[in-house]
C-alpha cells in the first residue's frame, strides 16, 4: 500500500510520533529484486491465514539496484552447464566462494529469467543467420523458455530492453502479494531478537517517510534483503555529482548491518567491488568489452593489458590470474598499475572499435549498432549518455576515459561480501555449510537474498530474484517447524520510539542555540556525517585517496576514527523526515563500512588486487589464508569477532 | 546530473491523491511546496538521475542537468514514455541531436502473470512452485571435486 | 575608507549598479603584507599631490595570509650572508630562480622586521645563558636592530607572538597612507591597458561587495599584490572543510591572472607548493622539525627519511638532493614514495621528541615548551589545535600525523611562481634581467610583489612586505618619468559595467525559470564551478587523487575541459553581491590554474619531484630544462604563448 | 571548524555603524539578518576558522565548531583578546582543559610609527626610506659566480 504521497504539513518531525504496531508471520524487508521475488513465491507456499508483510523505504514499482533500469540480465545458464557457472564465479572471486550456493542459485536462476519474459520484458534474440532483434522484434522467435536464442554478450550474459525491467518485476510482485500487505516509504531501522532466545529474531522497528509514525512489527521469520552498501567511500565526484555512484546510492548497508546487530554471522566482508566504468558517468563497458570488442590504452596509447608484462603481473595470480577470463579484480589491478606509475589515464578505443565492426557491416546495421551502444546506457546509467551528450562525444568519433570507481559491498554482483548462510539440505552440501534452511543466517528466522548472502557473488538481478523465491519457501518451512517458538520481542514500545526518534530530540532540543540550521555544537547533522565517513574510509580504508592502499597503521586510526564516530552519533540530529531517514542511513553505513574493514584488518594478504591492498601483506598467502573470514558483532558489548573458516571445495577444477 | 522542475510546467500533480514524483523518488528527494504547488528536489546532491521522476510526471516538468562536478552546459537527454517503447531524445553541446526509441515490455501494463492460484505441493523439495508446476526435477552437481 | 558595514537591503544584486569613477595617480590592488608595505613606504617617495588609492577585497586589518596571525617571520638574514640566502633559496628551489631578486630582498628584509618590532611586534629573544624569552618577556633584551639576539628555529627563522601581526602591519599601513586613500571591501575584477598603448595599464575595474556599485579606476600606475592562488586544487576534505586550507582560502589567483589577462608574462608557473602539514588541521610543522627536532616514521615505524634508500634516491637529484638541507619538494617526495608503496601513514613522532628534550629540561621548563607547541598552532592554524583537543591529543601522549597537502600557487613561501619582473638597475644584474624599474612586470606601469614576483621564493612574511616597499618606490620612479604617458582606458563605462554584472543579469534573467536556485540549465552558480574547477585539476592536473602525478595525455583532457570551463563561465550566475564574488574568484582562478598546467605541460621534465611528476618525462633533464619557463596570453584570442628563457647564474656555488 | 553564532548572545552590534564580524571577515562569510538583528555565517564550507570574528565580536558571541569533515565533537578553542594578550581556553573532548596566555603586541593600539613626516631624498637609489635615513649603505654581492 502505497501512502498519499502528499506531504504531511511539510513532513517537519515531531518529537512524539505514531505507533503503528503489527503482528505478522513473515515479514519482508526490502522491495529490490530479491525481495520481489519472495513476494511472487511466497504465497504459493503459505497457508492462506499466513500473515505477510513486505516493507520498502521506498516505491517497489522503482526501487533499489535496478530503479533505472537494466540493459542485461547477466545470469542466465540457459545451454551452460551449471558446474561450469560455479567454476567461472569461484576464479572470478580468487577462489574461496561457497560453491553450494552458487551451484543452487545456477538451477534456479532462468526459471525467473523465463517469468521476467512471460510478465512482458523484452528480450534480445538471435536469428537463425546470427542476426540481433530486439525484445520487440524478436517476439516472432518465440520465447527463451520455448527455446528461443538470447543474444549473448558474454557466456553468461543476455540482452534485454530493459528500462522498465524493476516495473514489471514489481508488478508481478504485487499482484501475487496483495497491495495491502505492502508498506512503501516504511525504512526498517533495527531487526528485533526474541525476548527469550537472542539467537532467534521476532520482528523489527521501523518509520514512516511520509508522517509522523514508528512501525512496530511483530515477526515470526524475516527475510532481509536492503541490497549492498552505496556511499560508505567517497565518491569520485564530492560535489553535486556524489549523487552519481555506479551502484544506487540510496542502498546503505541495511542488509548486513540489522542482520550484524541482531547477530548474524558475515562472511567475506573484505570483498569489495570497484568496478572499471567510463569516468564520472559510471556507464557500463561490458557491452564494449564483449559485444563491441572494444580495447582499452594508457595514457601513451599503449594496449596495456595485451602487454607481455600485464602477462607477468597475471601470472603472480596463478591460477586465478592466467584463467581464460581474467578475475575482474585483476583487470583492475593492471589498471592500477599503469596510474600508479604515470601512465594513466586509460581510454577505451570505442572509436576503433566500431570502425572495426564497420567493415564488416552495412550502414543499417553500424545504426543499429550504434543505437545499441546508446541504449547500454540510456536502460541503466542515462547520466553517461548525457556526460556523452555535453562533452560531444559521438563513440565512432571521439573515444572515453574509463576508470575504476569507488568501492561498494555487495553480494550480488561480481563481489561476494554478505551474511552466512546456510546452504540446501542436500547431501552434497558439506555438513559445515547446512544448518536447516536455505538461505538462513546464522540468526534463527533471519533469511536474506541478493547482496545479502555471501561468498556467492555473480547472481545480478536474474540470481537475486530466484534467490529471493528460494528463500520464500525456506521461510514458510521455517515458519511451519519453529514458528511457534517465538515468543516476541522484549523492547517497549517507548523504549523503541526513544530509540527510532532520538535524532528528531536531538534536533528538537538544539536547534534554538546556533543562528544556523547546520552548524551546531549540540548536535550533527546526516550530511556532514556522511562526508565524515567516507573521509575516513577514503583516506585510511583504501579508498580511492590511496589507489585502494591500506595497511596495519592507516586502519588503526580508522578504528579510532569509528569509535568518535559512533559516539557523535548519539548527537546526530534531524529536522524532518527526510533527514530522519539520512540520520538512519548513515548509522547502517557505519556498521557496514566498520564489518568490511574490520575483516580488511583480519586478513593479512592482499586477495583482491585491484579491489584494495595491504601494503603490509601484499600478495596472497594461500597457506594462511585460503579460507573464509566470518565476523559478527554484540551490540551490547560493542565488541567485535572475527575468525577463518576452513573452505570447503565441491565441484571439480 | 540532479533533476530540477520547470517551475511554468509543475502543477503539483493538480493537488490530486499521489504526488507522482514524490511516490516514485527511490532517494526520497522529490517534495511539493504546498503553498506554491510546486514540487523540487531538496537535496540535488543525492540524486542518481535515475529520471524516475522525469519519466513519471505527468506534465513534462521535470528535466535533469548535468552534475555541476564534471558536466559541461547545454546538453540535454530528455525521455518520453509510452506504454510499449520510450522515447529518447539526446541533444548535444554542439546541437547534434540523437533520437532514439527502445520497447519497454510487451505486455499491457498490470497485466504481468502472478499465478496468483498456483499453490506449490511439495514444501521439502528444493523446486520453485513453477519449477514444480513445470514438472522440473531437482539437479545436482555431477562434476564433484 | 571602511564602508558601513550594514548590510544595504540584504545585500541582493541589481541588474543596474550605480558607477564611482576614481582618477588616481597609483593605483595598490591589495591590502596584504606586500601592499601595507607599499602603503607605508610610499608617501616617503611620492610627492604631495600625489593621488594614492588602496583596493582590498577585505578589511586590512585582516587581509590576506596574515589574518590569523604567524608564529615565525621565516626571512630574517640578521648576522647571515646574503649571498648564502640565494643559494639557499636556489637550493630549495631546483636551480631555477632570479638571483638577482632573491639578493635584492636580502639585502632590505631586516629593515622591514626592524619596523614591525617598533611597531609593536613581540619578538622572541635568547638571553645571554640561551633561554627563549617571548616577545613580551624579551623587550628588556632591547630590540633585533639594537643588537639584541632572536630566537632562531633554522638558520632563517625567527620567533615571534605573531597573533596580531597583521594589525599591527595594517595599523602602520593606514596611518602612513590615510584612510581616505583606502577603499576596503572593493573586489578588482580586471586590469585595463591604456588605450593607446596596450603594452601599458592605465586603470582597473572592480566591484563592492557591499553595495551595487562598479569602480572605474583611472590609475597611472598599479602595483597588483593580491596574493598566491588557493582552491585551485581540491583540499584534502571537500565537505564542510573545504575551508580548510593551509594557505588562505580567500586568496584566489587575482594576482596571476589579472596581470596575465593585461600581457604580463608569467614565469616558472608550474612551480607549486605543497607543504607538509600535520594531516586534516594544516598546522605547521616547521617548529616540530626545527625546534623540537621530531623525527617522522612511516606506517612500519621505520625513520624512512634516514634510511639508506632514501639517501639513495635523494642522490638522484644531486647536486640538490645532497645538499645539506634537502629541498622542500624533495623531503615530499620521500613522503611520496612511502605512500604509493604502501608504507603510508606518515607519523610525526611528537611524544618522542618531548621525552628527549625532556631529559634535559625542568618541568617549568617543559611546561614553557608544551606551551610554545600549542602557539604555534593557536597563532596561525587555530583549526589544528581544535583537532588536536577533539581526538585528545596531547603531544606528549599521543603523536600525529603529517601529509603533504593539496597544491598552491604561490611565490613568496616555499614556491615561486609568479610574474616576470625586472630586477634592479645595478650593474651585477644581468642585461636580461633588467628593463628599467625593480618589480615591474613586462607591462609598462604594472608592478607587483610579494606572491605576485616570481623565481623568488622564501620571502615570507617579511620579504613581502620589504618588496611592497620597494615597488613603492619604483612605481614614483616610473610615475615621474612616464606617468604622462599614459592616455586613458579604452573601455566605455557601459562596457566595464555590463562585463563586471554580467554574473548578476544571468541569474536575474533566468532564475524564475526551475523551482531550485542552484540546478537551473540556463545558468551555473559559483560553488558548482568551484567543485568543477577542482575535480578536473585534481584529477588530470596531478592533484592528490594521482599523488601528483600527471602526464601529456591527462593534461590534453584537462585543457578540453578548461576550453568548456572557460565557455560556461559566461553563463554563471549571481544572485547577491557575496555571490557575485564568488563568481570572479572562480574565474580568476580559472587563469591561474590554466597558466600553472600549461607550464608543466610544457616543460617536459619533473623539476619538482614532491611537488608534481610528469608520468611521461620523470626526472630532471637538466640539458633541455635547465631554463625559465614564461608564458604570456592573448585575452582578444584566448591564445597561450610558452617560451624558453635562459637561466643566468649570479652567486657562486 | 565553522564560526557559527550563538543566537541568545548576538545583539547584532546594537544596530551601530560597523557590524564588527561582517567588518572584519577576510572571507566576507558574516552577515547581518536585519529583522532578525542577528549574524550568520553565509557559506560554513569557506570558512578557515581564522578565528577574526570570534575575536572581535563585542559580545563573545562567535565561537567555532570543528569541521564536520574531519573533527569529533566535543572539544572547543576559545580565545579572549585583550590589548596586550591573548588567552585561550582549549577544552579536549575528554574534558582536559588548557590554558595559554601569549602576548599580541608590545605598544598601544593605533600608535604604531607610521614615519609620517619622514620624506625620502634620493630618489634613484635602492634604499627604503628608513634605511637610507639610518645612513645605510646599498650592499651587493661580493660572491659572484
Ligand atoms: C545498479 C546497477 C545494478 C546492476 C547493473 C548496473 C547497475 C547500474 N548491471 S551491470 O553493471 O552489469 O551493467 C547489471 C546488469 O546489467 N544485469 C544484471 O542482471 N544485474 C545488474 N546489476 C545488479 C542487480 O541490479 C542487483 O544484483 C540486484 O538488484 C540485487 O538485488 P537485491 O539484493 O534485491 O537489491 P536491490 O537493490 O534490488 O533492492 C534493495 C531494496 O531494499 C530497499 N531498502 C534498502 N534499505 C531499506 C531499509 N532499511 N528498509 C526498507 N527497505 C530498504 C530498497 O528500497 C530496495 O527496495
Ligand atoms: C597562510 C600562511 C602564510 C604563512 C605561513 C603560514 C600560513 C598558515 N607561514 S609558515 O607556513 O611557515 O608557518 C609563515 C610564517 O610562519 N612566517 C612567515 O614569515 N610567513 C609565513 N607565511 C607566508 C606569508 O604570510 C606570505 O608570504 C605573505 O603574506 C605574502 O604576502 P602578499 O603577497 O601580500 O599576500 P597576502 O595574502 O598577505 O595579501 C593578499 C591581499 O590581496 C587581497 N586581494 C586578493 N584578491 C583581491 C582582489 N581581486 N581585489 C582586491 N584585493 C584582493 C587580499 O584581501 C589581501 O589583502
Ligand atoms: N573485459 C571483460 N572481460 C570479461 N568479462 C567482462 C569484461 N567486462 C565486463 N565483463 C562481464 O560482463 C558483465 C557486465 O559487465 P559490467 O558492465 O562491467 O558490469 C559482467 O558479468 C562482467 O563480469
Ligand atoms: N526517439 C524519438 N524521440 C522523439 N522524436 C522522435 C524520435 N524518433 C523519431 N522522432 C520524431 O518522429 C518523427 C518521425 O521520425 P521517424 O520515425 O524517424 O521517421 C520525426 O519528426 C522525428 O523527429
Ligand atoms: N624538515 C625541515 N628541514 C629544513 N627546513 C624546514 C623543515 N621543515 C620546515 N622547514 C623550514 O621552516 C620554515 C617553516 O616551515 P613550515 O612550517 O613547513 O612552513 C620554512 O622556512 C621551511 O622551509
Ligand atoms: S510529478 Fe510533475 S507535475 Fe506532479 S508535482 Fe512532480 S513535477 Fe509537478
Ligand atoms: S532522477 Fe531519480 S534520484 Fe533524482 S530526483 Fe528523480 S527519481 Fe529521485
Ligand atoms: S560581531 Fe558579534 S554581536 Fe556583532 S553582529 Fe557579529 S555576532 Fe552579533
Ligand atoms: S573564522 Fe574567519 S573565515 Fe570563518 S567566518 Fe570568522 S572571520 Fe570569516
Ligand atoms: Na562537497
Amino acid at each position: 500500500m502505497a501512502l498519499p504521497n502528499k506531504p504531511v504539513g511539510e513532513l517537519k518531525a515531531v518529537r512524539d510520533p505514531e505507533v503503528d504496531k503489527r503482528d505478522v508471520d513473515v515479514l519482508i524487508i526490502g522491495g529490490g529484486m530479491a525481495a520481489c521475488g519472495t513476494a511472487f513465491e511466497i504465497k504459493k507456499w503459505a497457508s492462506d491465514d499466513t500473515k505477510i508483510l513486505l516493507c520498502d523505504k521506498a516505491a517497489l514499482e522503482r526501487s533499489g539496484a535496478v530503479a533505472q533500469g537494466l540493459s542485461a540480465i547477466n545470469t542466465y545458464i540457459g545451454e551452460n552447464k551449471i558446474e561450469d557457472y560455479v567454476r567461472m564465479v569461484r576464479n572470478d572471486l580468487m577462489g574461496i566462494v561457497r560453491e553450494d550456493l552458487i551451484y543452487d542459485l545456477g538451477r534456479h536462476v532462468d526459471d525467473s529469467v523465463h517469468l521476467f519474459e512471460e510478465w512482458g520484458l523484452p528480450v534480445w534474440k538471435k536469428t537463425e543467420d546470427n542476426k540481433n532483434m530486439d525484445g520487440k522484434k524478436g517476439q516472432k522467435l518465440g520465447t527463451l523458455k520455448g527455446g528461443a536464442t538470447p543474444v549473448r554478450t558474454g557466456k553468461w550474459q543476455i540482452m534485454i530492453n530493459g528500462e522498465s525491467y524493476k516495473r514489471i518485476v514489481a508488478e508481478a510482485g504485487k499482484l501475487a502479494l496483495g497491495e495491502d500487505n505492502i508498506l512503501e516509504r516504511c525504512f526498517i531501522v533495527e531487526i528485533l531478537n526474541d525476548k527469550n532466545d537472542p539467537t532467534r529474531v521476532a520482528g523489527a522497528v521501523g518509520f514512516s517517510l511520509r508522517e509522523n509514525k514508528v512501525y512496530i512489527i511483530n515477526a515470526k521469520v524475516i527475510m532481509c534483503a536492503c541490497g549492498g552498501a552505496v556511499n560508505v567511500y567517497q565518491p569520485r565526484s564530492v560535489g553535486e555529482g556524489k549523487g552519481r555512484a555506479w551502484y544506487p546510492i540510496w542502498n546503505a548497508g541495511s542488509t548486513y548491518t540489522m542482520a550484524l546487530r541482531a547477530g548474524a554471522e558475515l562472511s567475506m566482508m573484505e570483498n569489495r567491488f570497484t568496478p572499471a566504468r567510463f569516468k564520472d558517468g559510471y556507464g557500463p563497458v561490458g557491452a564494449w568489452f564483449l559485444l563491441f570488442k572494444a580495447q582499452t590504452v594508457n595514457g601513451l596509447g599503449e594496449n596495456y593489458a595485451a602487454s607481455d608484462a600485464a602477462k607477468e603481473e597475471l601470472a603472480k595470480y596463478a591460477p586465478y590470474g592466467t584463467a581464460a577470463i581474467t578475475p575482474t579484480c585483476l583487470r583492475n589491478h593492471l589498471m592500477m598499475k599503469e596510474y600508479k606509475e604515470g601512465r594513466g589515464p586509460i581510454i577505451m578505443k570505442t572509436s576503433a572499435a566500431l570502425a572495426k565492426l564497420g567493415e564488416t557491416m552495412s550502414k543499417k546495421e553500424l545504426k543499429h549498432l550504434e543505437s545499441e551502444a546508446w541504449e547500454d546506457f540510456l536502460d541503466m546509467s542515462v547520466g553517461q549518455a548525457g556526460l556523452w551528450c555535453a562533452t560531444d562525444t559521438e563513440p565512432e568519433k571521439k573515444d572515453s576515459e574509463i576508470m575504476p570507481t569507488e568501492p561498494y559491498l555487495l553480494g550480488s554482483h561480481s563481489g561476494c561480501c554478505g551474511i552466512w548462510c546456510s546452504g540446501p539440505e542436500e547431501d552434497w552440501v558439506p555438513a559445515e555449510y547446512k544448518w536447516g534452511y536455505n538461505r538462513m543466517t546464522t540468526v534463527r528466522g533471519l533469511f536474506t537474498a541478493g547482496d545479502g548472502v555471501g561468498c556467492s557473488g555473480h547472481k545480478f538481478s536474474s540470481g537475486s530474484h530466484a534467490e529471493g523465491r528460494i528463500v520464500a519457501k525456506s521461510m514458510i518451512q521455517y515458519l511451519k517447524a519453529e514458528g511457534d517458538k517465538v515468543t516476541g520481542i522484549k523492547e517497549t514500545d517507548q523504549e523503541l520510539v526513544d530509540f527510532v526518534y532520538k535524532p528528531v530530540r536531538n534536533y528538537l532540543d538544539h536547534c534554538a542555540y546556533s543562528t544556523s540550521q547546520d552548524v551546531n555544537p549540540n548536535y550533527c547533522k546526516p550530511a556532514g556525517m556522511a562526508m565524515r565517513l567516507m573521509k575516513m574510509t577514503n583516506e585510511y580504508g583504501g579508498g580511492t585517496a590511496t589507489y585502494y592502499m591500506t595497511g596495519g597503521k592507516a586502519l588503526e586510526i580508522l578504528m579510532e576514527n569509528f569509535q568518535y564516530f559512533k559516539e557523535d552519533l548519539e548527537k546526530i540530529a534531524a529536522g524532518d523526515l527526510h533527514e530522519l531517514l539520512r540520520a538512519w542511513e548513515i548509522n547502517h553505513r557505519l556498521y557496514t563500512v566498520q564489518a568490511h574493514t574490520r575483516h580488511i584488518q583480519f586478513r593479512e594478504e592482499s586477495r583482491y588486487p585491484g579491489f584494495y591492498y595491504r601494503g603490509d601483506f601484499m600478495g596472497q598467502n594461500d597457506e594462511e589464508w585460503f579460507c573464509f573470514v566470518n565476523s559478527t558483532y554484540n551490540k551490547e558489548t560493542n565488541e567485535w569477532s572475527l575468525k577463518k573458516v576452513p573452505y570447503q571445495k565441491i565441484i571439480a577444477d | 546530473m540532479p533533476s530540477f522542475v520547470i517551475a511554468e510546467k509543475c502543477d503539483g500533480c493538480k493537488g490530486g491523491d499521489k504526488t507522482a514524483c514524490m511516490y516514485i523518488c527511490p532517494n526520497d528527494l522529490m517534495v511539493l511546496d504546498p503553498n506554491a504547488m510546486k514540487a523540487y528536489n531538496q537535496e540535488p546532491d543525492q540524486c542518481w538521475e535515475c529520471y524516475s521522476c522525469v519519466k513519471i510526471c505527468p506534465s513534462q516538468a521535470i528535466e535533469v542537468r548535468g552534475y555541476s562536478d564534471f558536466v559541461p552546459m547545454g546538453a540535454s537527454v530528455v525521455p518520453m514514455m509510452g506504454t510499449e517503447d520510450i522515447m529518447w531524445t539526446c541533444k548535444f553541446r554542439n546541437g547534434v541531436v540523437k533520437r532514439f526509441k527502445f520497447p519497454i515490455r510487451t505486455t499491457p501494463e498490470g497485466q504481468a502473470n502472478a499465478y496468483a492460484d498456483l499453490k506449490g505441493k511439495d514444501l521439502n523439495s528444493g523446486l520453485l512452485s513453477t519449477q514444480e508446476a513445470d514438472g522440473m526435477v531437482l539437479t545436482t552437481p555431477q562434476e564433484l571435486a
